[in-house]
C-alpha cells in the first residue's frame, strides 16, 4: 500500500472533526473525497498535509508514518481551494518557490525547472505575468504547476474547480485528468460535487458528518451504495418496496411504457435540456424520472403511462 | 532505502534550526515588549507607591481631592467635546469623499495624510498667530483683538487635530461596505438619506466607535495643546506635567497618570471587540466599483458636506501657511514685516539635532514595523496562546500620556543591569516602542484581508516557518510596513513628551529643541524648525513610498 | 571652528605650554542648560581649554525631575543657570557636587552657597516688559511701582509665568514676602491676581506674549535677552520704583560627573573675570563678579532698589509659598 | 407588454458593457438571462433596477419610461449575487425595511406584514436571528421574502443560487419555481447555469460579450439554436456536416449499434452517474454520444459500433 490512512482522528470538539479515518490508497490512483459542506473533506487533507496535527492515527506513507514531520518535510504538496498563490510573486516565481525550498535548488536553476512545469500546464508566455492579473482557469493552473513542480508523491487537491465556472469546470476536468494519465501522479481530490467525482475517480470515499460512509470505484457506489446516506447522495433516486425488501431505483433506469389504462400519471415535468425530468404518481407516491433525449421530451403532463424498471439494487439493512 | 534514512536525519537537523530561529525571534518579540514596555509602565506607576522606598498609598489619598475632580471632569468634557466634534466632521468629510468622483478622493485622502504630518504645538501656534490678539486674521485683517486661551481654543485645535485620522479610517470603512448593500437599500425604496441613516451608519458603527474612543484616549493624553492654548483651563494630562515640572513629584504625577489608564483600557478592550466583528463582513462578494453608481445627496446635505471639508482644508492651508509665513516674518503689534533672521538663528546650531531626528525616526519606524507585523503574526496567524495579553500591553504607550512612559524608561533604565539613561539606546527604543501599536493594528487589518492558507502552502512548498516570515509574509505587508513606517517615522520626528526627559546633551532631537523655543515664546525660529521639520518628514515619506513602492503591489 | 582655535592659541601661547594649560583637551562636558544666550560662549571656553561643550537646553524644574527620576545618576556634568530653588533641592538630595571654586571670593557671598554646592554666576533682576503700543491703544501708562501694577485698569493686561514651574518667578514672590513681610504680601497678591488672566507655563513666555501684543505687561527676569526684543517689537523694559526683587543664576557641578577635573575647569572659567566677560557678552546681565562691569543697556538699574535676599529660606519656605499661592490664584 | 427594454445600452468602455439590448417580458413571465461570466447580466439587470444610468435606449414598464427615476422609485427590486442582506438587521427588520421604506408603512405595521413573508418563505420561528447566522439557503430566502415584501411589479434575481451547494441549488430552484407559480411575479433571472435556465424559465434571453444571441423558450434554445454560439453555450453538441449541411446533433440523441463490422469506435469512457459519457470515433472525427442508464454504461473501449440519430437540427448560416 502506497499511502494509509489508519484510524485517523482529529476533533476539534465534541462534534467538529474527523473520527477513526481508514483509507488506503494506491500509487498513481485518483481518489476522491467527497461529501457535504463541513463533513471534513479539508480535515482530513489538512492532516495528510500536516498543517493539522492528529489526535490519534497512523499516516504510513510507503510504510513509515510521517505524522510528525511538519509540512515541509512531507513529501506531498497541496493545490487550495482559493489556490493561496503568492500575490506579490508573478507566475514563474510562484512555480519555482517549492523548487527553491523543497528540492533545495539553486533560484537560476529552480526557474528553468519551473519554466518545464508552467510549460506542462499550457501558461508559457504567461511566465512574467501577477497571478492576480490570471483568469481563475489560469490560477488554476499555476497551483496545480506550483504544487507538482516539488515532485510530491501525493498531490492533495482541496475542491480545486470550485471556483470556476461551470463550462470552465468541466475543461478542467478533463485536463486534470489528462495530466494524471501523462504523469501518473497519486492524486487526493476533494470535492462536493458528485458529477466531479464520478467522472474524475478511480476510487471514491463518502463522507459524512467526520465518518466515512462507502469506499469504492464510481460504479460501485453508484449502482451498489452501501446504505441511504450514499444512494441519496450520489444521484437521484427511488426508494420502492416490493414484498418488503427496499430496492434503489436510479430515475434514468426507468422507461415509459404509454398506456392510457396506465397505473401512473405524470404529474410534473421540467425540461433540462440533455434529459426530462417527470415526477410520476401513482396516486400514493411520487417517483422520478429521467428521460433523456428529444424524443422522451414531449410527454404531457396529465399521461397516463406504466413504469418499466430497467435496474434496481437491494439496500442492505445497516 | 538508505537514501531515505539519510535525507531524515538532514531532515531532523533541519528541523531542529529552522525552529530554534523561529522560537529565537519569537522570544526576542515577547521579551523586548514586556522588558520596553510592560516594565517601564509598572515601574512608572509602582513610583506612586513608593517612596523612597517604602510602601504608602499616600499618592492616592488625596487623588480624588475637589481640585482634581474638577480636574478630571474638565478633562473628561473637554476630551469627550473634542472627539465626539471631530468625529461627527470627520464622518461628514468621509462621507464626502465617499461619494465624490475618483480623483477628487484621491486628492482628499492626500491631502488628509498630509495634514497628518503635523509636529505637536504647530497648531497651537498657528492657531495664535491667526486668530490671537494680534493674530494675522482676527487683528490685522479683522481689526479684532480677541482672547484664544481657554478651553474652547483647546477643543478647537483637538478637534482640527482629530480629523486627518479620523477622517482616514472613516473613508476605508465607507469603502468597505459591501456596494451592493447600498443598492439593496435603495431598491426597497430608502432615499439616500435613509440610506445613509439605516444602512451607511450602522455598517460602519464599530469604526465610527473605534475613531470616536481612539481620538477621545488621545485627547485625554494630549498635553501639548492645552499647556500653549489652554490659558488658565487645566487639563489631568497638563497637571500631571506640571506636577511634574514644579514640584519634581513623580509619586503624585505617576498616580495621576493611573486615572488616564482606565479609560485608555476600555478603548482598547472595545477595539478588541470589533476586530473580531470586522472579520464577518463583506464575505465573499466580488469589489465593486462604485463609480457608476450614482448616489446623488440631497442638496442641502451635499452643501453642508462640501461646507466642512472645504472649510477643513482651508484651515489646514492656513495652518501650514501661518506656519511658513511667520517663519519669515515678524508680526510685531499687528506690522507684518519680512525677514530672514529665523533662519539665521535657528541656521546651523540645530544641524546635529535634526540629522539625529532624522536617523531616530528611521531606525524607529523600521524597527517597531517589524516588531509590530511579528507580533501580530503570532497573535493572529499563528495564534499562539497568550499573546493577546502581550498585543495589550504593546497598545499601552499608545494609549498612555507620552511623558509618563517617557519616565517609565528613566525610573526602569537607570541601573545596572540596564543602564541606559543618558544614552543614544533609550532615546531610539522609547520611540520604536512606543509606536508598535500603530504597526501592529495596520497588520492586523491586513491579514483579515490574506488568505490564511497562503502560509500553509508556502511551507507545503518546503519553506519553514522562518522562511515563511521573510519569504511571504514580509513581502505580502510591504503595504503595511510602508504605512506604519510612515506614521512611525512622522511621530517619532515631531514627539516630545516621551523623550523630553531622554534626550541628553549628547542627542538632542529637533522636536525637543523646537518645543523648548515655543515654551520660551520664540515663535519665529520655532516656525522655522517647524517648517524643517514638515519638509523633512514629507521627504521622507516620499522616499519610502518610492523605495517600498508599494503602489504595484497586487 | 576647529582650524580657528588652533590659530588663535598659536598666537597667545607657545605649544609647550598648551599641553599644560590644557590638560582636558578633548574632553567633553554635557550642560544642561537654562540660561538663555549662554550657548554662545562655549566656543570660547573651548578655544581656550580644549573642552568640548554639549548642552541641552531644559528648564530646571524639568530638570530637578529628570534628576530624580534618574536617581540622581544623570549623564551631564554641569547645571547651568535657572533657578537657584532647584538647586537647593538638588542639593538637599545629594545630586550636586560641593566644589569651591578658587575665584568665589571675588564674587559676593549673597550669590553662593556657603558650602559650595552651587555658585552665583551673575544677578538676575526681576522687573516688567511692556508693549508700549498696547498701552497706547488702551491709553495706560507703564506701570511705576509693584502696587501700581495691582491696579485694575492692568486688568486683563499682566501677564506672569506661575510661580510653581519657573524658578524666577518663584524668587520674585519669595523675594517680595521677604521685602514686605508675609501679611503685605500676600495682600497685595490677591491683588495683583486680579489682573492676571493666566499663568503661563514657562519662564520664557510672558517675553513672547507681551511682545507679540498679546499682553501689555509681563513679569519677567530681566536678561540681555529682555532687551534685545525691542529691537523688533515696540517693547521697553520697566525697572520698578519700590523694590526689585532678584535672583543669582547658579552654576554647579553634578556628583554623577565623570569629568570632575575638567567640571572645575570650566566653573573656574566662568567665575574668573575673563569668563563673566565673555558670558556678559553672550547675553547681557549684572555679573556675579563685583569687578565685572554691568553692561550698557542694564545701567540704569538702580542696584540699591535690590531687596536683600535669603536664598536659604526662600528655598525652605518654597512647598509653604507654593501652597498657598495655589489656594489664593486656584486653577489658572 | 409588461417591460420592454428598447434598444437599452449602457457601455462602460468601448469594450465592456451592453449594447442594443430588446427584451420583451409578460406579466407573471420567468425571463432568464443566461451568458457567460462578463457578458452584461448584471448591468442589464442593474439597468433594470435604477443602478446604472442607460447610455440610451428606453426602459418601458406598462408603457411608461423609468429610465430617470431613481432606484428607490421604481416598482422593481432585485435579489443580489451575494444577497446584500443588511448584517446589523435580524431576518424580520431586514424584511421590513422595504415596506417601511417603499411601501411607508409605519414600522410596527410594517413588522406584521414582514411575518408573512417570512412565513412565505418558510422561515417562521427565525424572525429573531442575526442573517449572519443563517446558512446560505435560509440567507437566500430571507433575501426572497425582503425583495418580495415591497410588492414589486418585477422582481430582478441576479445569481442567486450560484453561492450555494449543489445539492441545496437543485432544491431551492423548486422552491423558487413554486413561489413564482403561486404568487404568479414577474421575474427576471440572471445566471450562468445552463440547466437552471432550462429548467426554470418561460423564456431564455442568452447573451454574449454585451449582445443579445437569441431568445426563446428553453427547447427552443435548446433544439433550434439559431447561431452555434448558443449551440455549444447551451448544452454539449456535435457538430455534423452532412451532404454540405451543418446539423447540430446532441449526444442524447444518438444511440448505438452494437456492430462488430460497425463504422465507429469507442475511443474514450466517462462515467457519470446518470449516463455515460462515449467518445466514439471514424478515424477522422471525433463524436461525443451520452447514455443514460445503468444498462448503457457497460460498452467497453474499443468496441466497434455503428450510430442511429434521433433527431438532428440544421443549423442555419448566419
Ligand atoms: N480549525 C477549526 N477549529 C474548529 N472547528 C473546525 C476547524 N476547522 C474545521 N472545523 C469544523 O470541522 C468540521 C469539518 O470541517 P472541514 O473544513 O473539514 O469541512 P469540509 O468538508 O472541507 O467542508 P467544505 O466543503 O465546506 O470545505 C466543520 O464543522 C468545521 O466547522
Ligand atoms: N462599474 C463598472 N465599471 C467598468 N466596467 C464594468 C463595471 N461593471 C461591469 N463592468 C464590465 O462590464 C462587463 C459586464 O459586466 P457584468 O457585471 O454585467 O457581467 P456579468 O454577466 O454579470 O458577469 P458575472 O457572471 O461574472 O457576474 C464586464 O466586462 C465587466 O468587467
Ligand atoms: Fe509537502
Ligand atoms: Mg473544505
Ligand atoms: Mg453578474
Amino acid at each position: 500500500m502506497f499511502l494509509k490512512l489508519v484510524n485517523l482522528t482529529k476533533m476539534f470538539d465534541e462534534e467538529n472533526g474527523v473520527k477513526n479515518i481508514n483509507i488506503d490508497v494506491n500509487e498513481g490512483e485518483f481518489v476522491t473525497i467527497l461529501g457535504p459542506s463541513g463533513c471534513g473533506k479539508t480535515t482530513t487533507l489538512n492532516l495528510i498535509g500536516g498543517f493539522l496535527k492528529a489526535d490519534s492515527g497512523q499516516i504510513l506513507l510507503e510504510g513509515e508514518d510521517m505524522k510528525d514531520l511538519p509540512p515541509e518535510k512531507r513529501p506531498v504538496s497541496t493545490v487550495f481551494q482559493s489556490y493561496a498563490l503568492f500575490p506579490h510573486m508573478n507566475v514563474v516565481e510562484n512555480v519555482s518557490y517549492g523548487i527553491r525550498f523543497y528540492r533545495k535548488e539553486k533560484k537560476k536553476k529552480a526557474l528553468k525547472i519551473a519554466m518545464e512545469y508552467i510549460n506542462i500546464v499550457g501558461l508559457s508566455g504567461y511566465e512574467k505575468y501577477k497571478v492576480g492579473n490570471l483568469s481563475g482557469g489560469q490560477q488554476q493552473r499555476v497551483a496545480l504547476a506550483r504544487s507538482m513542480a516539488t515532485n510530491p508523491k501525493i498531490l492533495l487537491l482541496d475542491e480545486p474547480l470550485s471556483n470556476l465556472d461551470a463550462s470552465l469546470r468541466v475543461k478542467m476536468r478533463e485536463e486534470l485528468k489528462d495530466l494524471q494519465n501523462k504523469l501518473n501522479i497519486t492524486m487526493i481530490f476533494v470535492t462536493h460535487d458528485q458529477s466531479e467525482a464520478l467522472s474524475l475517480s478511480d476510487k471514491i470515499v463518502v463522507m459524512n458528518k467526520g465518518n466515512i460512509m462507502q469506499i469504492g470505484s464510481p460504479s460501485e457506489v453508484y449502482f451498489s451504495p452501501t446504505n441511504e446516506y450514499v444512494a441519496s447522495f450520489i444521484g437521484k433516486s427511488n426508494l420502492i418496496e416490493i414484498s418488503g425488501d427496499r430496492f434503489l431505483v436510479r430515475p434514468e433506469d426507468i422507461k415509459f411504457r404509454p398506456n392510457s389504462e396506465g397505473k401512473y400519471t405524470i404529474k410534473h415535468k421540467i425540461f433540462m435540456g440533455q434529459y426530462t425530468e417527470y415526477i410520476v404518481s401513482d396516486g400514493e407516491k411520487n417517483i422520478e424520472v429521467n428521460l433523456s433525449g428529444k424524443e422522451n421530451a414531449s410527454f404531457l403532463i396529465g399521461s397516463k403511462i406504466d413504469l418499466e424498471i430497467a435496474h434496481k439494487t437491494q439496500l442492505r439493512v445497516i | 532505502m538508505k537514501n531515505n534514512t539519510m535525507d531524515k536525519e538532514r531532515a531532523n537537523f533541519a528541523l531542529s534550526f529552522d525552529s530554534i530561529i523561529d522560537q529565537l525571534i519569537f522570544w526576542i518579540v515577547i521579551i523586548s515588549l514586556l522588558l520596553f514596555i510592560l516594565y517601564p509602565v509598572v515601574m512608572v506607576i509602582s513610583t506612586s507607591f513608593f517612596h523612597r522606598g517604602t510602601f504608602t498609598l499616600d499618592n492616592y489619598k488625596n487623588l480624588l481631592n475637589p481640585d482634581n475632580l474638577k480636574l478630571i471632569k474638565d478633562s473628561l468634557f473637554v476630551a469627550g467635546i473634542s472627539s465626539i466634534l471631530s468625529t461627527i466632521f470627520s464622518f461628514c468629510i468621509a462621507l464626502f469623499t465617499f461619494v465624490e468622483r475618483k480623483e477628487i478622493k484621491k486628492i482628499i485622502y492626500r491631502a488628509l495624510m498630509l495634514s497628518m504630518i503635523s509636529p505637536p504645538f504647530v497648531s497651537s501656534l498657528a492657531l495664535i498667530i491667526l486668530f490671537g490678539r494680534r493674530g494675522i486674521i482676527t487683528h490685522n485683517l479683522l481689526g479684532l483683538s480677541v482672547n484664544p486661551y481657554g478651553w474652547q481654543g483647546i477643543v478647537l485645535l483637538q478637534t482640527l487635530g482629530g480629523i486627518p485620522l479620523s477622517s482616514i479610517m472613516l473613508i476605508s470603512a465607507l469603502h468597505s461596505i459591501d456596494t451592493r448593500q447600498i443598492l439593496a437599500s435603495r431598491d426597497l425604496g430608502a432615499i439616500t438619506t435613509q440610506t445613509i441613516r439605516n444602512i451607511v451608519i450602522p455598517s460602519i458603527f464599530p469604526t465610527i466607535l473605534s475613531v470616536l474612543f481612539l481620538s477621545f484616549t488621545m485627547n485625554l493624553a494630549d498635553f501639548g495643546t492645552p499647556i500653549i492654548i489652554g490659558g488658565k483651563f487645566k487639563m489631568l494630562a497638563t497637571e500631571t506635567y506640571m506636577t511634574i515640572f514644579s514640584s519634581g513629584d513623580l509619586g503624585k504625577a505617576a498616580a495621576m497618570s493611573v486615572l488616564l489608564i482606565p479609560p485608555a483600557i476600555l478603548s482598547f478592550i472595545f477595539y478588541r471587540k470589533n476586530m473580531t466583528s470586522v472579520d464577518n463582513r463583506a464575505t465573499g462578494t466580488k469589489a465593486l466599483g462604485n463609480e457608476n453608481y450614482d448616489f446623488q445627496l440631497p442638496i442641502w446635505l451635499k452643501f453642508v458636506l462640501t461646507f466642512i471639508t472645504v472649510s477643513f482644508f482651508i484651515i489646514v492651508v492656513l495652518k501650514y501657511g501661518s506656519i511658513i509665513l511667520s517663519a519669515f516674518s515678524i508680526n510685531t503689534s499687528g506690522k507684518l514685516t519680512f525677514t530672514l533672521k529665523h533662519f539665521e538663528e535657528v541656521k546651523f546650531a540645530y544641524t546635529p539635532a535634526f540629522l539625529r531626528s532624522i536617523i531616530f525616526a528611521v531606525i524607529a519606524g523600521f524597527v517597531s514595523s517589524v516588531i509590530g507585523v511579528l507580533l501580530s503574526y503570532y497573535t493572529h496567524r499563528r495564534k499562539i496562546k497568550g499573546m493577546s495579553f502581550i498585543e495589550f500591553v504593546s497598545a499601552l504607550p499608545y494609549i498612555i500620556p507620552g511623558i509618563f512612559f517617557g519616565l517609565g524608561y528613566i525610573v526602569g533604565f537607570n541601573k545596572e543591569p540596564l543602564l541606559l539613561t543618558g544614552t543614544t539606546t533609550i532615546v531610539i527604543l522609547n520611540s520604536t516602542f512606543r509606536h508598535i501599536s500603530v504597526a501592529n493594528k495596520a497588520t492586523n487589518a491586513a491579514f483579515t484581508t490574506i488568505d490564511t492558507r497562503i502560509e500553509d502552502a508556502s511551507r507545503d512548498l518546503g519553506a519553514s516557518k522562518f522562511k515563511t516570515i521573510t519569504n511571504i509574509i514580509f513581502p505580502l505587508l510591504r503595504p503595511v510596513f510602508l504605512t506604519s513606517f510612515i506614521n512611525t517615522f512622522t511621530a517619532c520626528m515631531t514627539t516630545v513628551g516621551a523623550i523630553i526627559f531622554l534626550v541628553s546633551p549628547k542627542n538632542v532631537v529637533a522636536s525637543i529643541v523646537m518645543f523648548k523655543s515655543i515654551t520660551n515664546g520664540q515663535y519665529g525660529p520655532a516656525s522655522v524648525m517647524a517648517s524643517i521639520l514638515i519638509l523633512i518628514t514629507v521627504s521622507v515619506n516620499l522616499i519610502a513610498i518610492k523605495l517600498l513602492n508599494a503602489k504595484e503591489m497586487y | 571652528g576647529k582650524s580657528e582655535q588652533k590659530e588663535s592659541s598659536d598666537d597667545s601661547t607657545t605649544p609647550v605650554e598648551e599641553t599644560k594649560d590644557k590638560p582636558f583637551e578633548g574632553t567633553t562636558l554635557s550642560v544642561l542648560l537654562a540660561y538663555g544666550g549662554a550657548e554662545n560662549s562655549f566656543d570660547k571656553f573651548t578655544e581656550e581649554t580644549g573642552i568640548k561643550v554639549e548642552y541641552l537646553e531644559m528648564s530646571t524644574g524639568a530638570a530637578l525631575a529628570k534628576l530624580q527620576a534618574e536617581d540622581g545618576k544623570t549623564e551631564a556634568d554641569i547645571w547651568f543657570g535657572g533657578g537657584v530653588d532647584s538647586y537647593l533641592n538638588a542639593r538637599d538630595l545629594g545630586y550636586l557636587e560641593a566644589y569651591k571654586s578658587p575665584n568665589v571670593s571675588a564674587i559676593n557671598s549673597q550669590y553662593n552657597d556657603k558650602d559650595g554646592y552651587y555658585s552665583g554666576l551673575a544677578l538676575v533682576p526681576a522687573g516688567w516688559i511692556v508693549n508700549e503700543d498696547i498701552l497706547k491703544e488702551k491709553g495706560l501708562e507703564a506701570p511705576k511701582t509693584w502696587e501700581d501694577l495691582a491696579d485694575p485698569k492692568y486688568k486683563g493686561e499682566v501677564i506672569m509665568a506661575d510661580p510653581s514651574i519657573s524658578g524666577t518667578n518663584y524668587a520674585i514672590v519669595s523675594g517680595l514676602i521677604q521685602a514686605w513681610g508675609e501679611e503685605k504680601a500676600w495682600d497685595y497678591f490677591e491683588r495683583l491676581n486680579k489682573n492676571i488672566d493666566f499663568f503661563a507655563k514657562g519662564g520664557g513666555e510672558p517675553l513672547e506674549k507681551v511682545a507679540a501684543g498679546e499682553f501689555a505687561i509681563g513679569i519677567v527676569a530681566i536678561t540681555g535677552g529682555t532687551y534685545s526684543v525691542g529691537e523688533t517689537s515696540p517693547t521697553s523694559v520697566v525697572y520698578p520704583e519700590d523694590v526689585i526683587p532678584w535672583t543669582p543664576a547658579p552654576i554647579a557641578i553634578f556628583k554623577n560627573t565623570k569629568n570632575l577635573e575638567a567640571a572645575k575647569v570650566f566653573v573656574d572659567w566662568y567665575l574668573s573675570k575673563e569668563g563673566q566677560e565673555v558670558l556678559r557678552e553672550a547675553d547681557a546681565r549684572i555679573m556675579a563678579r563685583d569687578d565685572v562691569d554691568a553692561p550698557e543697556l542694564m545701567k540704569d538699574l538702580d542696584k540699591s532698589k535690590l531687596i536683600d535676599f535669603n536664598l536659604e529660606l526662600m528655598g525652605s519656605q518654597r512647598d509653604e509659598i507654593l501652597t498657598r499661592w495655589k489656594e489664593l490664584v486656584g486653577e489658572k
